[in-house]
């Protein structure tokens, strides 16, 4: 990584993490996530990198998984029930060993195994079809439940957006889910205050800036209330996502609520034009905004 | 005679004893579906959802994941509309083995009014892709069909009545997917029918044949993938062919066989009946069928009315409140 | 009423009541329910009768309706949402003179103005159809939001089954009255412990009875998390009841939030028969029950 | 060339000016389907729901209650399914003057994939009671059936596209109700076709006319009701009706003009054009209409085959998997 490649990132690049590793594969995430959408001017961006830190704790250091036999029976089951941020899962499932990276290009493309939202029938690694929002809780309640009625270990993780809790569907599940003590159940809520529209800070006059979805709500109460083991986190600090994971792994074994993780986020997070805006919730990127990204996010010219 | 619903839960009790992977998913009607006879038998397969028809259909997905093949319990109504969301991406798009029971469909479900009567299952489950879509008439048929289902590898709706309609098929009957079976052979005009009413419309023919007029009837359990040969075969010779359905006559039966003979020449006319695109009302059985001319007596009276004066019944305007 | 009329009543027939027109009123309507449903040989009972009480205090004490008048613009809105409870809506109709108590005898009939499930086209003084469960209190946020658009002073009431709450699109509606401070909107649960079928109170064994579709949660911390104004009552007691509505009244002049209240009533309420079980979630009375009935709630023989 | 859904935005905004009762009922999309334009203008008749497709029919009905007459913004495929039972039951049932917009119909909706391409609107609509369901082709017809329906006192679906297409009806153009619009007269051949694809059908109409076919061209903006006399003027003297529809060939334009030829002596023969009742995927537009047959130089194409040898691509299965 070059001194210049550094300059202009928002993090202090000299800050200590305990996860280099990780952090820097969230740059690369990042980085395909917008290079990506950007060359197949189609897709989103605010979503996929708002969850970047979460997914790529969740693959590289949690799931047990093996991207050789992407169908095994013991494996942990992921939900990306937040489909249209299919190029962030796409992006870790490719660094994971899933498919080549080269393969992000057909991204969005006709004939691609890598369509606009996830397809478990096409894409290596893809567990559940996901697209319209609000599904994927209810999906992973029954691969939990089936999961205990075999009486296998698996777990099951769901990825939600904070504005996709909007839909009923999801409180349908959270009832079902803790009605079935699915301790073997995990939901995830990346709360980046944005959904794509959403409401105006002031009601009357439309700004560009946007209240938090969940601000007239105390969603820890609501689903501590729904029978739910609930953690918060940052979801941008890879110690407080593996933390939060560890306790969820654990409350399987001491105690049989399912666990929901309240990840704060911030929608577009790793580039400075796309971070904290509802504007980038999709959208493509001009040539000097991926030069910014590149530098950002310290990407070397030789990388795609 | 017995109820369909009956029926059906007497039948998945018996395949529940040798297939471990039958599950059934219900959405707080097991007693009026009967599903309640499979959870009594095997309650560690019976799932409770309660009532919220999406997440049904998302638990019965994520159930077809661990190798579970489930049946969904509740008014067919509430899952053809309701759920059609969540049947669409993670049934038809993934092609899971979900089975789709469209309970208490058409008219007659216990007085309960237009806002549980589907009429229109058969048109929205049809124009679904990868969809399986069937509707048997008498106990034999609903008997097989979900055997039938409960063995096939993917997406499947049953459109299933609440009650009894008189046996039309044989006891040994075999139900084979796409194949529609003449009732009643001969004559140049063919009634053609599906699920229950093509019982009563068998009736209807019986009353028909006593003023002389000679009908032959169809039944076509398979409304999805329809074996063209097999339908054209059976209406060959007919002059015209009259559907007859406890559905819309839009989009449903009469809008497969309009879609099917109108693709080829010289076929047969085709007048369709059933629900004139109205909502209808809460009332008996006998009540609904004779003032939405579905009973036997009034398919008989419709189906001479037509033929006295085809022109006259042809509609001007498709779709009522031009 | 006669002694002998008296005798099998549950409740102690000179117990003090501080409501006596009120809890007269009831037992009519509760022998409507149970001798029409008999006499139609269909719809519903237990659902019905657990609502009577708080549906016969709302008619004859807080509503601000005008029966000969059901179209006025300025009248209260009721929404029954739980519709398949229409007989007992229709019985508090009639008596309050909407339409002659006579016309109960058409109810599920062919060619009626009483529907299976209320609808608002046919029946004077139904505000909302419904049947399909789940979409009345969304209704209600668009009919008080409406008010509040057009600075209407009518108040909205929106009568929902607890079994019914596990339909998701009451909580997207939850979630958008108190986003819009619908302090005008009330909703009223029904809170009978049954639903048609539910959950055996032992899961592997079902001996007819059940457990409460809400057991496994906290449907208080729940609602008031979303931002509602929380009330509980004996749904049976119609000082609970009246104290409630009024609270829910001034709560309009002193909060911006909607108000619940959480109603704790017995499913089939009033007759030895169908009290407490699922069993009377519909049904129809044998002619000992329905003399049964007769007697336990005190109607002379010639009451219809 | 204007896209479909900033003329829909642009012309809501112009109504909302004279006419108060306009308000918007959004679930999240305001910036795709350009509903925003009115909630910069009218913020006060600007209602969000957010991503809750059922409540927002149930809201949107509720404020009718009030005098309102509000239109729906999210992508159709939302509202046709997710939000069907709302649909069904608070405006069909109930008449009330809700209005759908079903924004990114058919498959041109920026790439998101079959999750999002609505290819069974049409049919699903058309089979529901008392609906008005309408299609328009180009920015001049948008903008007319947009004013109709924001005037009309009933429930009404309207399919969008998102993008433009050329335009092919005059600037001084009027909306009638149930009329079928002869783009091209003349010929044997009678295109016929609905919506956005009734513009791409016209250029291909061009196309077969360099090959020396003559094709004449309708354009069916209303699916329902339709007035049928004003189709069967079109299509006389045809000896040869093929549909052609951005929706799968079940149930929606083909299932009509099918059933409607279909009811008549001596019609023509029917062949229906459009998905094969398969689900399509991601992609660039034109990667997708040139895959699945619908851009003006594969329409001409398919034509061409079909006439070289009609019963060589007539349907022996109607349905996908049997
Ligand atoms: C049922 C449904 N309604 C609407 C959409 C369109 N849509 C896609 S993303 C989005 C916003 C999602 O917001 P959120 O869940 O907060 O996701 P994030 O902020 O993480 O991108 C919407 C409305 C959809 N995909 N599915
Ligand atoms: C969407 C929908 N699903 C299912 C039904 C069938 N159904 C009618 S009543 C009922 C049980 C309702 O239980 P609850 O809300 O607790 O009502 P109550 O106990 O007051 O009768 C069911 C499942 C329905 N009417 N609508
Ligand atoms: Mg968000
Ligand atoms: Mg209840």
């Amino acid at each position: 990584m070059s001194e210049d490649a550094r300059r202009g990132l928002t993090v202090d690049p000299d800050a200590p993490t305990q996860y280099p590793e990780l952090a820097r594969l969230s740059q690369l995430v990042r980085w395909h996530i917008v290079n990506t959408v950007t060359q197949s001017k189609a897709g989103h961006i605010g979503g996929p990198m708002s969850m970047t830190d979460l997914l790529v704790a969740l693959y590289f250091e949690t799931l047990r998984i093996d991207p050789s036999n992407p169908h095994s029976p013991d494996r942990d089951r992921f939900v990306l029930s937040k489909g249209h941020s299919a190029i962030g899962l796409y992006s870790v499932l490719a660094l994971r060993g899933y498919f080549p990276v080269e393969e992000l290009a057909t991204f969005d493309h006709g004939n691609s195994r890598l369509q606009g939202h996830p397809d478990m029938k096409l894409t290596p690694g893809v567990d559940v079809s996901t697209g319209s929002l609000g599904q994927g809780l209810s999906a992973g309640v029954g691969i939990a439940l089936g999961a205990k009625k075999l009486g296998a270990g698996y777990r099951t993780w769901v990825m939600l957006g904070d504005g996709e809790l909007q839909e009923g569907m999801i409180w349908e599940a959270f009832n079902s889910a803790s009605r079935y003590r699915l301790n073997n159940l995990v939901a995830i809520v990346d709360l980046n205050g944005l959904q794509q529209f959403g409401w105006p800070a002031v009601a009357t006059r439309d700004r560009f800036d946007r209240s938090d979805p969940w601000s007239h709500v105390d969603l820890h109460a609501i689903l501590t209330g729904f029978g739910w083991n609930v953690l918060s986190v940052d979801g941008h600090d890879f110690g407080d996502i593996l933390g939060a994971y560890e306790a969820a792994v654990e409350n399987a074994s001491t105690s049989d609520k399912p666990t929901v993780i309240l990840a704060r986020t911030t929608k577009g997070h790793g580039l400075s034009f796309t971070s904290g805006t509802y504007k980038w919730h999709n959208g493509v990127a001009t040539p000097e905004q991926l030069e910014i990204a590149r530098r950002e996010l310290a990407i070397e010219e030789t990388t795609l | 005679m017995r109820a369909q619903r009956d029926v059906w839960g007497d039948t998945l009790v018996e395949i529940g004893a040798v297939d471990p992977s039958i599950v059934i998913v219900d959405g707080d009607l097991a007693n009026s579906t009967k599903a309640d006879k499979f959870a009594a038998a095997y309650p560690d397969r019976f799932v409770e959802v309660g009532i919220a028809e999406q997440n049904m259909v998302g638990i019965a997905f994520g159930l077809t994941t661990a190798g579970f093949r489930p049946w969904l319990s509740t008014f067919g109504v509430f899952l053809t509309h309701r759920a059609l969301d969540p049947i669409r991406m993670l049934v038809s798009q993934t092609q899971a083995p979900v089975r789709v029971a469209g309970a208490y469909s058409g008219l007659l479900n216990g007085s309960s009014g237009k806002t549980h009567q589907d009429i229109e299952d058969l048109a929205i489950m049809r124009a679904m892709p990868n969809m399986t879509v069937l509707a048997p008439v008498d106990e034999i048929e609903t008997a097989e069909v979900t055997r039938w289902a409960s063995q096939h590898d993917g997406p499947v709706y049953v459109r299933l009545a609440r009650d009894a309609v008189r046996q039309v098929l044989p006891d040994d009957y075999t139900f084979k997917l796409g194949e529609v079976i003449t009732l009643r052979p001969g004559g140049v005009i063919a009634l053609v029918s599906t699920g229950a009413q093509s019982s009563r419309v068998y009736e209807a023919a019986e009353i028909l044949d006593e003023i002389g007029i000679h009908a032959r009837v169809i039944h076509v359990p398979t409304i999805k993938p329809l074996h063209v040969p097999s339908l054209m075969e059976a209406v060959d010779g007919a002059r015209i062919v009259i559907t007859v359905e406890e559905h819309s006559i839009i989009g449903g039966l009469g809008g497969l066989v309009s879609e099917t003979l109108a693709e080829r020449f010289h076929s047969p006319r085709v007048a369709r009946m059933g629900l004139q695109d109205a909502w209808s009302e809460s009332g008996p059985n006998d009540f609904l069928l004779d003032k939405y001319g579905l009973s036997p007596k009034r398919v008989a009276q419709l189906v001479r009315e037509y033929l006295n004066a085809p022109e006259a019944t042809t509609r001007q305007i498709v779709g009522g409140n031009a």
